[in-house]
């Protein structure tokens, strides 16, 4: 008995935190195209509701009522699983992110670690999904999509490794803790390589510009998602979206001191400790939102080679000298 | 209350289906494929031998088997790419001749 | 007791998956329920620009993407031993220390052959 | 009640995978399979209390591993064999050989049963948390096998070079 009622309050936070969630995301779409639209000198969407602010809804009505195609040579069930594999890890890695002080659905030991996990579960939905359509562009841009993304997944791994050393944990309650006493009470200051090296690989994790390479129109059409319409194509989207949230939730967890506030404020400032720490982590979570879009509207997009040199010849050397510098000014001088 | 043996049952079978797919199949990538499950059943005996007598040995042994069973994959399939190159097949019969 | 543990915690983790599973197949199968659907030969073939597809559309490709993949395997491996390494960096003597800054050595000298290869390219 | 429930399951879906991950013809649902088979031993391993472990399972050989077999499977673009040229011909002595050392393992692990010597208990582990206890072990009493990983992954950064790119030098 006491289990079920466990099991429904845990069923409740898990669908309370979806729907935030995809309400977020629907509203990330619209927010992207809004600062786009005005760093281009245009106003974005205006037509659907108040100032554009339906939007999202009338594009998730399109995509449900529009045609669904699955060629003929695709192996169907294969093509099926492929947007479920995505979105099911992607949306399962929101079950271990602390909104507020204990408030991740599930408080794991190996937080952060459950996280790569269930993003190195995304890159089979990639593969998978280009393999099953059963087409050129959509193989072979699967194919550079999963590379790109196993190659800043390494880069990412040892980057964080660094702050597994300052934090001594990989839980990701007690990473934004020991945040606390930290000068401006996040990791970037001392970390700031590792910072700086898990940013440009969230970029690449999520295949946002300048590294959509996969979704380069002008090489390889529309990548893995070539054969994709309808629903499906909106899954794939919805993960992206999601994923890119995901990224941020880490950043700020991880770097920019999560939920809580530095220590020197709250002992300066007590009443602010009354507000609740999700703000805080709203508001770091919208900062990088808002810079993933400011990069997309600036920067120009890389080429596939000088993507992969990226990721290999500076991104992987520079972490590991991060993480060795850290090791020895730890052991040595703090 | 589960009994060691069971785990270590499961970890047999496991390896049995591993070892009889390795002997019979031809193609070298299942029997690659039927080597990664062998691994797999030491480790499932090992982690479950370590946890029933409440030491780390076996986890930490668990552990390097992984890092070796990478290790071993990426020469393995390395191998088969170069052998690939002078025979167009996966087949392991193809493979008799002693010559590049 | 050894053989009756149940690792509570990762229930709320097991109801999220079914959960993330039940949306994505939810709304493929709404998603099917609602659309029109007037398949018809074209339609259904591949997308190549409008052209006839011509050739085999699973090709081989580069042998270069292997060895990604596999420099990828050593190199998750080598992250793999990180952690616990950085995580439990305050109990483990100056050996424990040294020995990761010679793994890395070693690695380096393979990422550096590796380089001058032009498996990196 | 629940332990036999969960383990039951696991054993069944474990063995049931593998047995369907050996079977298929193509080898792109086979290590398809395989990746479900090895997020059920992660699982697994959730139960024997090594969480660390799980998560390695997950990121070394369903996120790493079987990437690299996907990878290869479809550079080499194998084709589907025949069914008679699938496996060699003479195959039941080897399945004789098979059951018979599945036997004998059962028979000698029928009985086994360990006594708790250590001092790594549950409560330890999940106080301390399994990846520092594992870290703690591993670098103050495992040095030297680790170091030897160190080149057991040297190899391979080596020999694969060396075996792989053997054709950009024509």
């Amino acid at each position: 008995m006491e289990l079920l009622v466990t099991i429904a309050k845990t069923v409740l936070y898990v669908a309370a935190v979806f729907g935030v969630t995809l309400l977020h995301v629907a509203y990330a779409t619209y927010f992207e195209r809004k600062v786009i639209g005005r760093m281009q000198g245009r106003i974005g969407p205006v037509e659907v509701g108040f100032r554009g602010l339906l939007q999202p809804f009338a594009d998730m009505v399109k995509s449900l009522f529009k045609e669904d195609i699955i060629p003929a040579a695709a192996d169907r069930t294969l093509f099926f699983l492929a947007p479920v594999i995505v979105v099911a890890s992607v949306m399962t890695s929101l079950a271990v992110i602390p909104f507020f002080n204990n408030g991740a659905i599930a408080n794991l030991n190996v937080g952060v670690l459950f996280i790569f996990a269930m993003a190195s579960l995304a890159v089979y939905g990639i593969i998978v999904a280009g393999w099953s359509s059963n087409s050129k562009y959509s193989f072979f841009g699967s194919i550079r999509s999963a590379a790109q993304v196993i190659s800043y997944e390494i880069a990412m791994g040892i980057s964080l490794a660094g702050v597994f050393l300052m934090a001594g944990s990989v839980n990701l309650n007690d990473i934004v803790l020991a945040q606390r006493e930290q000068p401006l009470g996040m990791f970037a200051v001392l970390q700031i390589v590792g910072f700086v090296v898990f940013v440009i690989s969230a970029f690449a994790e999520t295949n946002r510009t300048p590294f959509d390479l996969p979704e380069a129109e002008t090489e390889l059409v529309a990548g893995y998602l070539t054969e994709y319409s309808g629903f499906r194509y909106a899954l794939f989207f919805l993960a992206e979206y999601i994923s890119m949230y995901i990224m941020a939730a880490l950043i700020a967890l991880c770097y920019l001191g999560g939920w809580a506030l530095p220590g020197f404020v709250t002992r300066a400032l007590p009443f602010l400790e009354q507000v609740p720490g999700i703000i805080w982590f709203l508001i770091k979570v919208y900062a990088f939102m808002f810079f993933y879009f400011w990069v997309r509207a600036t920067l120009p997009r890389y080429r596939f080679d000088q993507l992969m040199a990226i990721g290999w010849k500076i991104l992987i050397p520079v972490s590991v000298v991060n993480i060795v510098i850290t090791a020895f000014v730890k052991r040595w001088l703090m | 209350m589960i009994p060691l043996s069971w785990y270590l049952m499961l970890g047999a079978g496991l390896f049995v289906i591993g070892m009889f797919t390795f002997l019979v199949r031809r193609n070298i990538i299942m029997m690659l494929i039927s080597l990664e499950l062998m691994l797999n059943a030491v480790n499932i005996m090992l982690i479950a031998t370590s946890h029933y007598m409440q030491d780390m040995r076996g986890q930490i042994l668990a552990f390097f088997v992984m890092a070796g069973a990478a290790a071993g994959v990426a020469i393995g399939l390395a191998i088969l790419i170069a052998a690939f190159r002078n025979r167009e097949s996966a087949n392991m019969d193809e493979f008799d001749l002693l010559k590049g | 007791m050894p053989g009756s543990y149940i690792p509570s915690e990762y229930l709320p983790v097991f109801i999220t998956l079914v959960l993330g599973t039940c949306f994505a197949v939810g709304a493929l199968v709404l998603g099917e329920l609602l659309r029109p659907r007037r398949p018809y030969a074209e339609k259904l073939s591949i997308y190549e620009s409008g052209n006839i597809p011509v050739g085999e559309p699973r090709t081989r490709f580069d042998v270069r993407f292997y060895v990604i993949g596999m420099l990828f395997v050593v190199f998750d491996v080598e992250a793999v031993f990180l952690y616990p390494w950085a995580v439990a960096f305050g109990n483990i003597g100056l050996l424990g220390f040294w020995s990761m800054i010679f793994f890395l050595a070693i690695i380096l000298v393979g990422y550096l052959y590796d380089w001058k290869k032009g498996a990196l390219e | 009640m629940l332990p036999e429930f969960f383990f039951g399951y696991f054993a069944c879906a474990i063995l049931g995978l593998a047995m369907l991950t050996v079977t298929r013809k193509n080898l792109v649902h086979s290590v398809l399979w395989m990746l479900l088979l090895f997020l059920h031993i992660a699982c697994l391993y959730l139960f024997l209390n090594a969480e660390f472990l799980a998560v390695i399972q997950v990121i070394v050989y369903a996120g790493a591993i079987l990437v690299l077999f996907l990878f290869l499977v479809m550079l080499l673009n194998l084709r589907e064999e025949h069914e008679a040229r699938r496996f060699v011909k003479a195959w039941q002595g080897r399945l004789a050989v098979c059951i018979l050392l599945l036997t004998v393992i059962v028979i000698s692990v029928y009985k086994a049963a360990v006594q708790p010597t250590g001092g790594y208990s549950i409560t330890f582990i999940n106080e301390m948390g399994h990846t520092k206890v594992l870290g703690t072990v591993l670098f103050n009493q495992y040095v030297l096998p680790f170091l030897m990983t160190a080149l057991v992954l040297f190899v391979p950064m080596v020999a694969a070079i060396v075996l792989a790119m053997k054709e950009r030098k024509r």
